[in-house]
């Protein structure tokens, strides 16, 4: 007999006579509009770029000019603040506006590009491993429980405590570190996947293995993959702000690295280790809405 | 009991793979020597300490002496303490547990409540707030939070002491640190479960009963929405150790993560090597712990 | 037949769906009744808002679902106007309901019997030990061996038709006026569905309890409903004896369904609808089945046709058998 | 005695093991356990089971989407088994499968036109303005509109979706569809379509078509010979009159008679063979004959024998020790 479930299979809309591309963007952006927090998020994400690729313009001083006629200046609405220094500067005198702006750069950069890392790794061997099984999915199951059991943030102190921490190696790092995440999703979305009719069909039409996985299997992983380096760009940079906070970071102006400057200086200059921070809490609030949106916009489950 | 072996049999080859991980790691990071030696040691003296300490022989040769070596707990001498690396590692262990236990005390607490209480007013301003303060609460960083936390009820209400130990007080904001992230997730993990639960069709027939709305919630709901949440709790306690690196830096908490900062900037490998393993079987007797509960209360597993 | 003994009365009752694309009206004036004792089938397809009906009459409307008109008349009191707290009252007790899929139906993380023993706990004042008593007394009258053991067993460990069986146990416990069971034996296989329906329709005579049975196949209706009441987009359109039904039908979809059935006694050609259910949102004008009916004519296309009763205790929703003498012939 | 012309299938010895997950001993579940089957070229082959019997296992393992435990299939003379993958690949094209969740069935992220072109292109068939000719004419003859060619599958329903599904099974003229529980997702109404769509498919291919259904009405209407499986066997097979009206195994005696009735008038007619028992798990299959523990006849040699599949009368076998003897039900 049929399986009826009244309320999710009612009947669908007759095909519509209108052009499908152009349906489907107007069918992306309608709902942007209509969610509060995919517009925030998306603006602040874009606030962030912007400020990150124009930095140099935007910023009123070069991050790492020192200023000793000006240490400690407080923001510009406290009592000696001035607005030569809006967020006032830090103990060297240095203008925290500006080493905020300029931080965004490295911050972005390590954010996105060890996302890429993790993710190009990451989707081919949780792409194989799910499809084949085998030795090779073993070998990752195994590497997912050790994954588990040390945290990647401990992973990343190991290595860059005996390497010379650059930006390159923080990326790697980081990519590294946490590619097991990609692998794990897609293996197991693949798993569910490939018992899907459609997939069996395309290996009863004699359909190649590397076929079934570029043309069946990957465009209907990629929502998620893309969900999850959504919100892995978070994370990215609250690792990368967390490394160069404990002295393991790049040599180069980061917020974790201005953020640390300001610990020692927290009973007298309260704004060096703030400010930073409120940087780093708005941006990834605006990748974490960014991300809920693109999860409900891309679930399978909500497009069918 | 059968199933309990079965899953400690598993850990082996867990442990093998960090292991190898971190010999691997140790040994790509350069040469020991350099570090253990003074700059004006002679290359005679050079050779002489990496014949003593097998650095001549083979990698794989090398890896199975530091494997051996590490089963009987014998990671050699600590750089800064001078003695062996192990017992200097086990004795922070307590401080540690003490910190992580209270933190998930303290995000059970929060989160439970919450997450019911959001789920049930869905889309009401209780639920708006909730759901924002919990978005706040992952989006900042640990270590943040810590000076933050600091500066306010330390050096402003000095309500709370700075850092160290010895009381309760000592435990209440190193402890909040690390929670306020594990709460955030938990509350809306929670959320979500519990109304994927009030959807489902057990809860439609005990409404058919003519149970009431708040039974519903807390004996028929409740309890499936939380089976999940031991899971990620489980996979959290990874992150969770990781916040405890750096909270117990900031607040100079006497425990293994403050220990392995130190070592890693002192490069005290005996000590290193030695807190990670030690993490690494922690989480794992945590994980074999959570998916033990799993099995029990959940009775679809349980054959 | 008199009109006191009437268990039931749905008149006119309207549950619409306030989408994000629009209002979905997927009960839309529906008027029927159900006397005491009496068997009922309500036949439709997927989409036909046989379904939405029953949970209307349960008062398990969710959000953004609405009861926005009628009234459903139970017992003398209208349910539509009852407090939650009333209704809990109501339910499980006087009106029980039985659903399709019985796993997911039970909370997998109780004991069946637990499940059983709540609601004579919830309505009767008896004590835990009695409760336990009566559930193993209601599982040995479903047909399960060894109920003592089933009682507290989990429900994944049972079978599919145990588990149904457990569901009419819980239907039956508090001794209710009406049984709504929403295709009850649909997710079961041939054998055991021929035992469930076996198990259902003597019971519901044995302890005189009214029976409304929702379903999408024929073969359920004939084994087992007194009336039948053939639903399509959200209305009644025609309603009659389960013997006119089969014998004569009147509306030109409930001929349709009946020649699309396959059956064993050997069939010519199966007769087939064309087309599809319409979309809620756009419902055709007219007759909501003109679209699909071989019979329709430009009145169809136009007019929304009435229920009226076109021989006795037979109502049907047509315009054919409006205007034509003895309706339309059937093949 | 095998004409090659006679047979276009045969199935010898086949299994399917399945190994239970988490379980410490070796249990093994015993989803089709030994079938012996030939099917005639052009004839429609029904096989009806309940849940668990094994009739989907078999129609994969017939199009080789999964491999046999145990047995051999033999295609038009040639052994699956012993095929290379690039010959399979090419084998493939001669027997197809339609399956039973239309929602499932089709790539969310391909056009229909990509769906009914990926075996024609697969196979290097057809390109250019040839493709699109075949794809809008096999469209055409599962009575899919021409509009339709770029549209996304979520936006059809249940049965054009598995109009869809048919197109592409047929791009490759298969000689073989393997249909798995092709109607049980639909609505009544638009089962009739999709069967009567089969049936015209059929005749002006000249299609085998392998029908496999828990309906037995469905299963009725469609087929030429009937096959009746139970837990991972076939209990009964013979040609469609024989089965219905000289039915001579006890479990299909059991099936037919737990059909719904078609007219209430034949509530008080209806021969009640209701047993309160449910079919075993089969991980756990029972000793001697599978059926015997939800058998009315069964005795002590029931309990420790299995009987074969024999012929009893030219084309009827059944697998019972004792065989119902009634002529006309």
């Amino acid at each position: 007999m049929e399986i009826q479930k009244e309320t999710s299979t009612a009947p669908l809309t007759e095909p519509s006579k209108k052009n499908t591309t152009k349906y489907s963007i107007i069918k992306w952006i309608i709902p942007l509009l209509k969610s509060k927090t995919g517009m925030l998020g998306i603006s602040i994400v874009a606030i962030v770029c912007f400020t990150a690729v124009f930095a140099p313009l935007l910023a009123p001083y070069k991050p790492e000019k020192v200023d000793f006629s000006a240490i400690s200046t407080p923001p510009f609405w406290m009592d000696g603040g001035s607005f030569n220094h809006i967020l006032g500067t830090d103990n060297l005198g240095r203008d925290l506006l500006s080493r905020i702006i300029y931080g965004a750069q490295i911050s972005l950069l390590v954010g996105i590009s060890s996302v890429g890392v993790a993710g190009v790794i990451g989707v081919i061997i949780g792409l194989t491993s799910g499809y084949y099984g085998g030795l090779v999915d073993t070998l990752l199951m195994r590497f997912v429980d050790a994954n588990i059991a040390i945290p990647s943030i401990l992973f990343a102190l190991v290595v860059l405590g005996f390497m010379s921490p650059t930006i390159i190696t923080l990326i790697i790092v980081i990519g590294v570190s946490s590619w097991i995440g990609y692998a794990r999703v897609v293996r197991s979305e693949v798993l569910s996947l490939k018992e899907r009719e459609y997939v069996k069909a395309a290996k009863s039409i004699g359909v190649r293995n590397g076929t079934i996985m570029r043309r069946h299997l990957l465009p209907n992983v990629s929502s998620s993959v893309i969900v999850i380096a959504t919100t892995s760009v978070a994370t990215t940079i609250i690792t990368e702000a967390s490394l160069s906070f404990l002295g393991l970071g790049p040599q180069a102006v980061t917020w974790g690295k201005v953020l640390s400057d300001g610990r020692d200086y927290l009973s007298t200059s309260w704004w060096i280790a703030t400010f930073p921070g409120i940087a780093i809490t708005i941006t990834v609030l605006g990748i974490i809405f960014l991300g809920d949106y693109l999860r409900d916009m891309l679930d399978p489950r909500i497009q069918e | 009991m059968k199933y309990f072996l079965n899953r400690t049999a598993q850990v082996i080859p867990v442990l093998l793979i960090v292991s190898f991980i971190l010999f691997f790691l140790v040994h790509i990071s350069g040469d020991p020597v350099d570090i253990m030696l003074s700059e004006n040691a002679t290359e005679e003296d050079r050779e002489t300490l990496r014949q003593s300490l097998g650095l001549d022989k083979p990698f794989i040769i090398q890896y199975f002496i530091f494997l051996t070596n590490m089963i009987t707990g014998d990671f050699g001498k600590s750089i800064i303490y001078g003695q062996a690396a192990l017992p200097i590692v086990l004795e922070r262990i307590p401080a540690t547990f003490e910190l992580m236990l209270a933190s998930i005390i303290l995000s059970t607490a929060i989160a439970i409540p919450l997450g019911v209480l959001s789920a049930v007013k869905r889309n009401s301003p209780i639920d708006l707030l909730i759901s924002g303060i919990s978005i706040l609460g992952k989006a900042m960083p640990n270590f943040w939070v810590g000076l933050m936390l600091i500066l306010l009820f330390s050096v402003n209400l000095k309500i709370f002491p700075v850092s160290g130990t010895g009381s309760v007080f000592h435990l209440v904001l190193p402890a909040i640190t690390i929670g306020s992230a594990m709460a955030a997730q938990m509350t809306r993990l929670l959320r979500s479960n519990m109304l994927d639960v009030l959807s489902q069709d057990y809860i439609r027939t005990a409404k058919s009963k003519g149970v009431k709305r708040l039974s519903i919630v807390y004996i028929h709901a409740l309890r499936n929405s939380l089976l999940p949440v031991i899971t990620v709790i489980a996979l959290q306690i990874s992150t969770l150790v990781g916040g405890a690196l750096i909270t117990e830096t900031i607040f100079s908490w006497p425990g293994l993560g403050q220990l392995t900062i130190e070592a890693i900037n002192a490069r005290d490998m005996a000590v290193v090597q030695a807190c990670v393993i030690t993490i690494a079987v922690f989480v794992i007797i945590v994980n074999l712990i959570a998916d033990l509960i799993y099995r029990f209360v959940d009775p679809r597993i349980r054959y | 037949m008199d009109k006191m003994e009437n268990l039931l009365q749905v008149k006119e009752l309207k549950t619409h769906f306030m989408t994000m694309n629009g209002v979905v009206p997927s009960v839309n004036g529906v008027t029927f009744n159900i006397k005491k004792g009496e068997k009922v089938a309500l036949v439709g397809e997927s989409g036909s808002g046989k379904s939405v009906t029953s949970l209307s009459i349960m008062g398990l409307i969710e959000e953004p679902g609405k009861i926005v008109n009628g009234s459903i008349i139970f017992d003398e009191r209208n349910l539509v106007d009852l407090r939650e707290k009333e209704m809990e009252k109501i339910r499980g007790n006087d009106i029980a309901m039985i659903f399709q899929e019985p796993l997911t139906s039970l909370n997998p993380l109780f004991p069946v019997g637990k499940q059983i023993r709540e609601s004579l706990l919830l309505h009767q004042k008896i004590t835990r030990k009695e409760a336990k008593q009566r559930a193993i007394e209601l599982l040995k009258k479903v047909g399960i061996p060894m109920p003592e053991q089933v009682y507290s067993s989990y429900p994944h460990s049972l079978s599919g038709g145990m588990r149904q069986r457990v569901m009419i146990a819980i239907a039956l416990s508090c001794e209710p006026k009406l049984i709504i069971a929403d295709e009850p034996t649909t997710a079961l296989d041939v054998t055991i569905q021929a035992q469930i329906l076996g198990i259902l329709n003597e019971l519901s005579e044995l302890e005189n309890t009214a029976l409304l049975i929702i379903t999408h196949d024929l073969g359920v209706v004939a084994e087992i409903a007194d009336r039948v009441m053939v639903m399509y987009c959200g209305q009644i359109v025609e309603e009659a004896d389960v013997f006119s039904i089969f014998d004569s039908p009147l509306h030109p979809y409930t001929e349709a369904l009946l020649k699309s059935t396959p059956r064993l006694n050997g069939q010519e050609k199966l007769a087939s609808i064309e087309g599809r259910v319409p979309n809620p949102l756009h419902m055709p004008k007219g007759c909501t089945f003109h679209t699909r009916c071989p019979y329709a004519i430009e009145k169809c296309s136009s007019n929304v046709p009435a229920i009226q009763e076109f021989r006795p205790n037979h109502h049907v929703r047509c315009w054919l058998a409006d205007e034509e003498e003895g309706g339309i012939k059937i093949g | 005695m095998v004409d090659n012309n006679e047979y276009v299938l045969e199935i010898k010895g086949l299994k399917k093991y399945y190994k239970v997950p988490n379980s410490t001993t070796k249990a093994y579940l015993k989803a089709v356990d030994g079938i012996d089957l030939k099917v005639r070229t052009g004839e429609t082959l029904g096989i009806v089971g309940e849940s668990g019997c094994g009739k989907s296992t078999l129609g994969n393992l017939i199009v080789k989407l999964i491999e046999p435990t145990q047995g051999e299939i033999i295609s038009s003379g040639i052994n699956l088994n012993e095929l290379k993958p690039k010959q399979l690949r090419n084998k493939r094209r001669e027997m197809q499968i339609i399956f039973q969740d239309p929602y499932s069935s089709l790539n969310p992220r391909m056009r229909i036109f990509d769906i009914i072109a990926e075996p024609l292109v697969t196979h290097k068939l057809a390109r250019g303005s040839a493709l699109k000719e075949r794809v809008l004419q096999l469209m055409e003859v599962v009575g899919l509109d021409a509009d339709y060619l770029t549209r996304y599958p979520h936006e059809f329903s249940g049965g054009q979706r598995q109009r869809i599904g048919i197109a592409r099974a047929l791009a490759l003229n298969p000689k073989v569809i393997v249909c798995d529980e092709p109607v049980s997702a639909l609505d009544v109404s638009i089962q009739a379509q999709i069967l009567n769509l089969l049936i015209k498919l059929q005749k002006k291919f000249d299609l085998t078509l392998i029908f496999i259904a828990h309906g037995i009405q469905a299963v009725n209407y469609i087929s030429d010979r009937i096959a009746v499986m139970y837990l991972g066997k076939i209990v009964e097979i013979a040609g469609k009159e024989q089965i219905m009206n000289h039915t001579k195994h006890p479990y299909t005696e059991l099936l037919l008679s737990s059909v719904p009735i078609s007219h209430p008038k034949y509530r008080n007619e209806k021969v009640k063979t209701v047993i309160n028992r449910e079919s075993p798990s089969p991980v756990n299959l029972p000793s001697g004959c599978r059926f015997h523990t939800r058998c009315p006849y069964a005795n002590e040699k029931c309990k420790k024998e299995d009987p074969d599949l024999v012929e009893m009368k030219d084309g009827h076998f059944v697998a019972c020790h004792y065989p119902i003897i009634k002529e006309n039900r």
